[in-house]
């Protein structure tokens, strides 16, 4: 669709990659987890001799990540790593994007196939949403009512984990194990908080809940110390160290997991690096080195390629005093 | 000015009337869209020395088409508040009507062409029901009838594509919000366009002159046979109708649209219009104005964010320069910049 | 009947004395609200009966709390004619600079804090009421643009970070979850403030010069009352209130960051339409935003119990938003008639 | 101690483009009613103004027993026991009468600053009933007819233990009974040691009340003079600034065929069975006291609100009213009772204002052809003889009996056959009553049938050549002119018939 009308590919598809402007938009501005990701990618660029450019929308729309890809492309930058706030709504801008010669990955939150070169994956969905059952079955010893709380987005995976969640529940040893509901609190504070509570009273018996959101997971983690269920329902999920510390040296959630921002940023600026020398196209098979992150493998992903990070980082009473200052 | 003056036969002084006013540089030149030029060409000339980037055309052109999308709605949204009303319901009123559209043509199989025209007349729609419940209920303001269907306009969005994004529009539509026509932005041109329909609609029409008699007397209007009540049905439709286009334009720039799109859209089109000079108090404004204003707040956004500046610090910028360029007339000069 | 005014006071008693009993009824204008809370609650006793135990309607009334806090400033400023967009943004600021100041400063005692928040909201409102009174900005443009400045500002501040509960320390979280007569504190904030300012309202001169320059700011200048400090004042209210829920906020959730309470300002203002204040300005009673808020509250305590689709909650809170100003204009249309149809031609 | 309890010296007032008074002198004796004229615009609200302390003059002095004052707000005034009663409702539509009375000097316990609602309540109702008026205290102020709330404002007046009282224009929302008792009023309070200063055009109150009359001219000091000093005809020449003869034009209309016809007229709550006749070229009276209905029957003919009983024949033809547009396509056009609210848009200029209900006729496919309406306007607007410059001239700079000049050009814009006064004079100095008199005269000869409201018996009387007479939303009595006598118009106007339930 971008290029109907004619002229918009103007600029020529070769001088981009004459520029050392390495751009990335996250989601939207003011999340710890996306600053630290970006200081991630920034000293992966910066090592690499690149200049950067750390931009994101003061919501988190993909209408404001549009107008910004517009003023990279202006700018002319070499690549652009994005965070998208919605799979689909990015692809013409960022079509356009990649056919004046910039590159284009996602990170995080995956943009579909056809509007990237390629997607840094920070964990396996599959092992996301494997593990979050275990280690729910694990602290309620294989028994009793669990429940799920999300956001509601389409830009985060969380569906997709939620999906592997319920593969995962039809082994047989956690036939005693019933998912009575998802409840979805929007990543709004407030309406986690009523929804946990709702979920607390229309099910009394519940033994945990599973949230793989970091908004969710820290508004269950206060409804239940406030209700002083310590013990009696388990919290587990996705969630930031720094969120979470409270509730998990008070016990109200045992672990948690989640990875590292600043790694997955410091591999997509690597990644952007490599693609922009040309020493990866973004096909299957490509490999690149990494700095510290080590060597990294373009796999498969549907129609698309990814590089995917290791299984998420458990957090637990043991390690979180290290980390929550961290992010 | 000579005064021409007679007695009539039943002896009252008869004064002649002027019917023509003579033209007043200063008057001319006092006008609130003047300040607004210059401060569009402060924007500019500002801009073109922060980045390199910013004073080509191509660079302008593709500049110009990222933020016209919701100006459309601007021009009704001036009428709304002329008429001393406010529509906050139009950003939902976006997601609705493109969320209907991709569910007619994605999972029923509706023809592009017919799904097109369809989310411009849910959008009318939409408009239509505000105008409906405000004539019919008022005692409530728009403010009230307008949160209400916000909340619910956007709701119905949700029930319709819940957390989905429903896209894969055919190739042909790609154009509203990507397309040129002699190298210029089609969004540029329809905008234009719809400036000057609007433009003579509010100065050149009967139409238009009694919706500023409304907003400046309503009781007065309704008896001078003004049909209020159709009036402002027809000014909240045409704004529902302008977020459909809006709708057709982000659908078309994003390929795909969600419930959860042009959140918000109503506070940016409200400051738009009164950086434009369109006043809450009724009766006041010029579509030239509003016109003006959207590329001040585009340019600005744009060019600053060539420079790559923090959201955070738009927000700030953005919010002053609306303060100060209400602010400084009333400062200043009180009583000639009273707009007349 | 119309009344002749100079009457002998003997031969209109009667019937004066009828239609006060009648304006009696008629002044409780919120009537259809409450009719329709109590229809509400019970339909949805009846789908899930844990809708109406002590504990949910503890949870219910400590999440509605701060909403109804909000509503009693923002039924002030509705009341002298404006409009206050910028409370969302003041919440954020201030609870970012309470959070960071007490996870900075462990030991600082939570009242302290709590007055930190309402200096800093009180601030924010009497730049909104600078602008509006002084230089004569429309309200809803110069809190637009405070909106957009304050949430600038508390982005800057915070740097990208959110202050999270390990940062706070016990005393600050327990603002919002302690108890004090085994009643929340949060209820009992509220439930201090509704009394002081329903005193204040009804009972002081202020009070009622604020209702004076709303009903007709002309008069009000011609009894001498001085509009742009009841303005600079209502404003400066609106935005301790704002300042004070940001410390709430963030005690209550245990986490502060940039974004808080972003388009909070639309469910206030949508708390204050519900219990019948009038955007025109002039009236609005403290029973009508208790309602308002309450019924707010409701939806969002009984739909997640109701196990309504998440998807449908958006809509279905817009529809009974709308039903119920509807209900509620129509109950005053009726009781309107009613006076009508009693009167004798 | 002077002589006077006010004195006014050389005051002068400037409003941007207008100078509202030019070197005006005033003086004002203990325990006198001191009646202020003038034409409108004259200046006289601006003067009071400026005696209470809303306006500060440009120039002059003010002396309060001798003592020079200058009061900067309001209530500096009110400390100095002066208090007004303003001629545009100034009160508080939302708040209780007891409020509207005390606003300002509240009862307040001292120490803890607590309203005594109580006290002002009982206090409110003592000053009310006293006043002969038996309103609630409790009662919400925009509840209350005009007449009601101008006793309210009285009463506050009277709760400020004001040694000055200044009425501007209470009469003129009042019928003649009701006058009477604010006459009582006015002269109790003078009886009890109050000055008061009378502001009318009625020169019937001047004549009953007033012991003194002042008059301005254009912003200007013309003179005082004892009322038995001057005659009517000095008095009229010193207000208008020229003789006017014969204030009821001699009648040259020529009444010929039925236009209108409404049978059984009934909107539940405010009228019922209303039936009358009017012709071609005939001025139909339609008096009754203050809430009567008669405005409420009009704007039903007029489509303002709807009827729920009866027909409507115009000419022979069965009607319904929809709207206002579709009245004047049918030839209906209403001159609205309160032309600062329902007939003009104040701050747009005289040609707008007069081709706002003729947009249609000035304008093809919508467009609208600016010339052609100033053309029509400046046509329209010489018509009834606007004291203006120009067309673009604000109406709200007009004064109150040029605005309802305006608002007669506005029905001269549409093709009409029938034409409603709804109190074409209230509020119009005598000069421009009997301009509009004859422009109304004028209009009957021309074949226009009319319908005008009045609650002033003279001008019923002198305009009429029939009255109808209605009481508490009936018609009690049609009455010829040759019959019509004040005497019967009042009785039917106030006697008790008998009362049905309507509903
Ligand atoms: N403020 C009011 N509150 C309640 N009823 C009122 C009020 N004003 C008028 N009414 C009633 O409305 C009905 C019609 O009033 P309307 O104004 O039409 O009478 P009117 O004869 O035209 O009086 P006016 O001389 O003031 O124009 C009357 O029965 C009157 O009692
Ligand atoms: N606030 C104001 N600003 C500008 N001009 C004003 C203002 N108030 C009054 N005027 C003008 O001053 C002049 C005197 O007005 P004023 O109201 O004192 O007349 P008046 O004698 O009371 O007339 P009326 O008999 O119609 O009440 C008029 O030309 C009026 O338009
Ligand atoms: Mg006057
Ligand atoms: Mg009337």
């Amino acid at each position: 669709a971008p290029s109907s009308g004619g002229s918009s590919s103007e600029g020529g598809a070769e001088e981009g990659s004459a520029s050392n402007k390495y751009a990335f938009v996250f989601k939207n501005t003011g999340n710890p987890y996306g600053e630290k990701m970006m200081d991630g990618f920034k000293s992966a660029v910066e090592e690499l001799g690149g200049e950067v450019i750390l931009r994101s929308p003061d919501q988190p729309t993909a209408e404001g990540q549009i107008q910004i890809i517009e003023q990279l492309i202006t700018q002319k930058v070499a690549a652009i790593a994005i965070a998208g706030n919605d799979q689909d709504a990015l692809e013409p801008v960022l079509k356009k994007a990649m056919d004046q010669g910039i590159k284009v990955l996602s990170v995080d939150s995956a943009v579909n196939a056809n509007s990237r070169h390629i997607h840094v994956n920070q964990a396996n969905p599959e092992r996301i949403g494997r593990i979050q059952i275990e280690a729910v079955s694990e602290m309620i010893s294989g028994e009793g009512q669990i429940a799920i709380l999300s956001a509601t987005s389409q830009a985060t995976n969380q569906n997709l984990w939620i999906e592997w969640m319920k593969k995962e529940l039809e082994k047989p040893e956690y036939s005693k194990i019933e998912l009575v509901k998802v409840a979805y609190g929007d990543d709004l504070r407030d309406k986690s908080v009523s929804e946990t509570e709702a979920l607390l009273k229309s099910y009394p018996d519940l033994k945990a809940i599973i949230a793989p959101t970091t908004v969710g997971i820290a508004a269950a983690g206060k409804v239940l110390t406030d209700k002083g269920l310590q013990g009696k329902v388990k919290l587990t999920g996705l969630g930031l160290p720094s969120e979470m510390a409270s509730y998990i040296e008070s016990g109200v959630s045992p672990w948690m997991y989640l990875w590292n921002p600043i790694d997955v940023g410091k591999v997509a600026g690597y990644t952007a690096h490599a693609l922009v020398e040309g020493s990866i196209k973004g096909e299957v098979g490509d490999t690149f080195e990494a700095g510290d992150q080590g060597s990294q493998e373009v796999v498969e992903d549907g129609e698309g390629t990814q590089i995917m990070l290791g299984d998420p980082f458990k957090f637990d009473a043991d390690n979180i005093a290290e980390w929550k200052d961290v992010y | 000015m000579e005064q021409r003056t007679s007695l009539d036969q039943q002896g009252y002084i008869h004064r002649d009337l002027l019917d023509k006013k003579d033209f007043s540089l200063k008057r001319f030149f006092l006008q609130w869209e003047w300040m607004l030029v210059i401060i569009l060409f402060a924007v500019m000339i500002i801009n073109s020395n922060l980045s390199p980037y910013f004073l080509n055309y191509a660079s302008l052109r593709d500049g110009t088409m990222i933020f016209l999308d919701k100006a459309f709605i601007v021009f009704p949204m001036a009428m709304i508040m002329i008429l001393r009303d406010i529509d906050i319901s139009v950003g939902s009123t976006v997601a609705l009507s493109s969320v209907v559209m991709a569910t007619m043509y994605n999972s029923l199989g509706v023809p592009m062409e017919l799904a097109v025209v369809i989310c411009l007349a849910v959008g009318a729609l939409c408009g239509f029901i505000n105008g409906l419940l405000i004539v019919k209920f008022k005692e409530l303001s728009a403010v009230i009838v307008t949160l209400g269907t916000m909340i619910l306009y956007r709701g119905i969005a949700y029930v319709i594509l819940e957390d989905q994004s429903s896209g894969t529009f055919p190739e042909w539509f790609g154009f509203f919000g990507w397309g040129y026509v002699f190298g210029i932005p089609f969004i540029l041109i329809l905008f234009i366009i719809m400036a000057i329909l609007f433009g003579i609609l509010l100065h050149k029409t009967t139409f238009g002159r009694q919706i500023f008699a409304m907003g400046k007397n309503p009781t007065a209007s309704r008896f001078s046979g003004v049909k209020v009540d159709r009036m402002k049905m027809i000014v909240f439709t045409l704004a529902g109708l302008m977020a459909g286009l809006t709708a057709l334009f982000l659908a078309s720039r994003m390929g795909s649209t969600r419930p959860n799109v042009a959140n918000m859209y109503e506070l940016d089109v409200i400051a738009m219009a009164a950086l434009g000079g369109i006043s809450t108090a009724g009766g006041k404004g010029k579509i030239i104005g509003t016109v003006i204003a959207v590329f001040i707040i585009g340019y600005l956004q744009y060019g600053l964010g060539l420079i790559n500046i923090p959201a955070q610090t738009l927000l700030i910028v953005v919010g002053a320069l609306l303060i100060l360029a209400v602010a400084v007339p009333k400062i200043k000069l009180p009583s000639f910049m009273k707009r007349k | 009947m119309p009344e002749n005014v100079i009457q002998d006071s003997t031969s209109i008693q009667p019937h004066a004395e009828k239609t006060s009993k009648l304006a009696n009824i008629y002044k409780f204008r919120e009537l259809g609200l409450l009719a329709f809370i109590i229809i509400l609650s019970i339909a949805v006793q009846l789908r899930n009966s844990s809708f109406l135990s002590g504990e949910n309607i503890n949870d219910m009334i400590t999440n509605t709390a701060i909403l109804s806090i909000l509503a009693l400033g923002m039924m002030l400023v509705l009341v002298t004619r404006g409009i206050d967009l910028s409370i969302g943004s003041t919440i954020a600021l201030s609870g970012m600079v309470a959070a960071q100041t007490v996870s900075t400063y462990q030991s600082l005692h939570p009242i302290l804090v709590i007055l930190l928040g309402i200096v800093i909201g009180m601030v924010c409102g009497a730049i909104n009421g600078v602008l509006i009174a002084k230089i004569g900005l429309l309200p809803i443009i110069a809190t637009l643009a405070m909106m957009n400045i304050f949430r600038g500002i508390t982005f800057k501040i915070s740097g990208g970070e959110w202050i999270s509960s390990y940062q706070m320390p016990e005393s600050f979280v327990s603002i919002a979850t302690g108890t004090t007569f085994g009643i929340n504190n949060l209820i009992v904030i509220a439930i201090v403030i509704y009394l002081l300012f329903f005193y204040i309202i009804n009972h002081t001169r202020t009070g009622r010069q604020i209702y004076a320059v709303g009903s007709n700011p002309d008069s009000a200048k011609v009894s001498g009352i001085k509009e742009g400090r009841i303005l600079l004042l209502v404003y400066a209210i609106m935005g301790g209130f704002a300042g004070l829920s940001g410390v709430l906020w963030v005690s209550k959730f245990a986490s502060a960051q940039g974004d808080t309470a972003s388009g909070y300002e639309l469910t206030v203002i949508a708390a204050c339409i519900l219990g019948g204040v009038s955007i025109a300005g002039g009236s609005g009673k403290i029973s009508g935003i208790i309602l308002g808020s309450i019924l707010l509250g409701i939806l969002n305590n009984a739909l997640p119990l109701l196990n309504v689709s998440p998807f449908w909650q958006t809509g279905i809170q817009g529809l009974i938003i709308l039903v119920a100003v509807i209900i509620n204009t129509l109950v005053k249309r009726g009781v309107d008639r009613n006076n009508l149809m009693r009167r004798k031609i | 101690m002077s002589d006077y309890v006010l004195e006014l010296k050389g005051i002068t007032k400037e409003f941007p483009g207008v100078k509202a008074l030019d070197n005006v002198h005033f003086k004002l004796k203990a325990g006198e009613i001191h009646a202020l004229m003038g034409e409108n615009g004259a200046g006289k609200s601006t003067f009071i103004k400026v005696i209470t302390g809303v306006h500060a003059p440009n120039e002059g002095d003010m002396f309060l027993n001798g003592e020079k004052v200058q009061f900067t707000n309001p209530k500096d005034a009110q400390k100095k026991g002066i208090a007004a009663i303003y001629q545009h409702v100034t009160n508080y539509p939302d708040l209780s009468v007891t409020e509207n009375i005390f606003m300002g000097h509240e009862k307040i316990q001292k120490g803890t600053k607590r309203l005594l609602w109580k006290e002002m309540h009982k206090e409110a109702r003592a000053f009310l009933q006293d006043l002969g008026s038996s309103i609630d205290p409790k009662s919400e102020m925009g509840s209350l007819s005009v007449a009601q709330q101008q006793i309210v404002e009285i009463a506050k007046a009277i709760s400020t233990n004001a040694k000055i009282i200044i009425m501007d224009e209470p009469t003129a929302a009042l019928t003649a009974r009701e006058s009477e008792e604010l006459y009582k009023i006015t002269e109790r309070l003078r009886d009890q040691g109050a000055s008061i200063i009378f502001i009318s055009h009625r020169f019937e109150d001047m004549y009953r009340l007033a012991s003194r009359v002042t008059v301005f001219r254009d912003s200007k000091y013309i003179g005082s003079w004892g009322v038995n000093e001057i005659t009517n005809d000095q008095l009229i020449v010193a207000m208008v600034g020229r003789e006017i003869t014969q204030v009821y034009p001699t009648k040259k209309n020529k009444i010929s065929e039925k236009l209108l016809e409404v049978r059984n007229l009934g909107k539940m709550g405010y009228y019922a069975d209303i039936s009358f006749t009017l012709h071609k070229g005939e001025i139909l009276g339609l008096t009754g006291l203050v809430g009567a209905g008669r405005t409420e029957v009009c704007q039903s003919l007029f489509g303002i609100t709807s009827y729920d009983r009866g027909e409507v024949y115009l000419k022979g033809q069965q009607i319904s009213v929809k709207n206002p547009k579709s009245a004047m396509n049918l030839g209906i056009g209403y001159l609205p009772e309160d032309r600062q609210l329902q007939g003009l848009v104040l701050d747009w200029g005289i040609g707008r204002n007069i081709t706002l209900p003729a947009l249609k006729d000035l304008s093809s496919k919508g467009w609208l052809n600016e010339k052609k309406e100033s053309t029509l306007a400046k046509k329209l607007a010489e018509k009834v003889h606007v004291k203006a410059t120009s067309i673009f001239d604000l109406v709200s700079s007009l004064s109150g009996g040029n605005q309802q000049k305006v608002a007669v050009a506005k029905l001269l814009t549409a093709d009409l056959d029938i034409i409603i006064l709804d109190e074409p004079t209230k509020g119009v100095d005598v000069g421009a009553k009997s301009a509009i008199y004859e422009i109304i005269n004028d209009l009957a000869a021309q074949g226009y049938g009319i319908i005008m409201i009045s609650s002033e018996m003279p001008e019923i009387l002198g305009m009429s050549d029939r009255i109808v007479v209605m009481r508490e939303g009936r018609i009690t009595k049609v009455l010829d002119k040759k019959d019509a006598t004040q005497e019967v118009i009042l009785e039917a106007a106030m006697s008790e018939g008998k009362e049905k339930e309507v509903g």
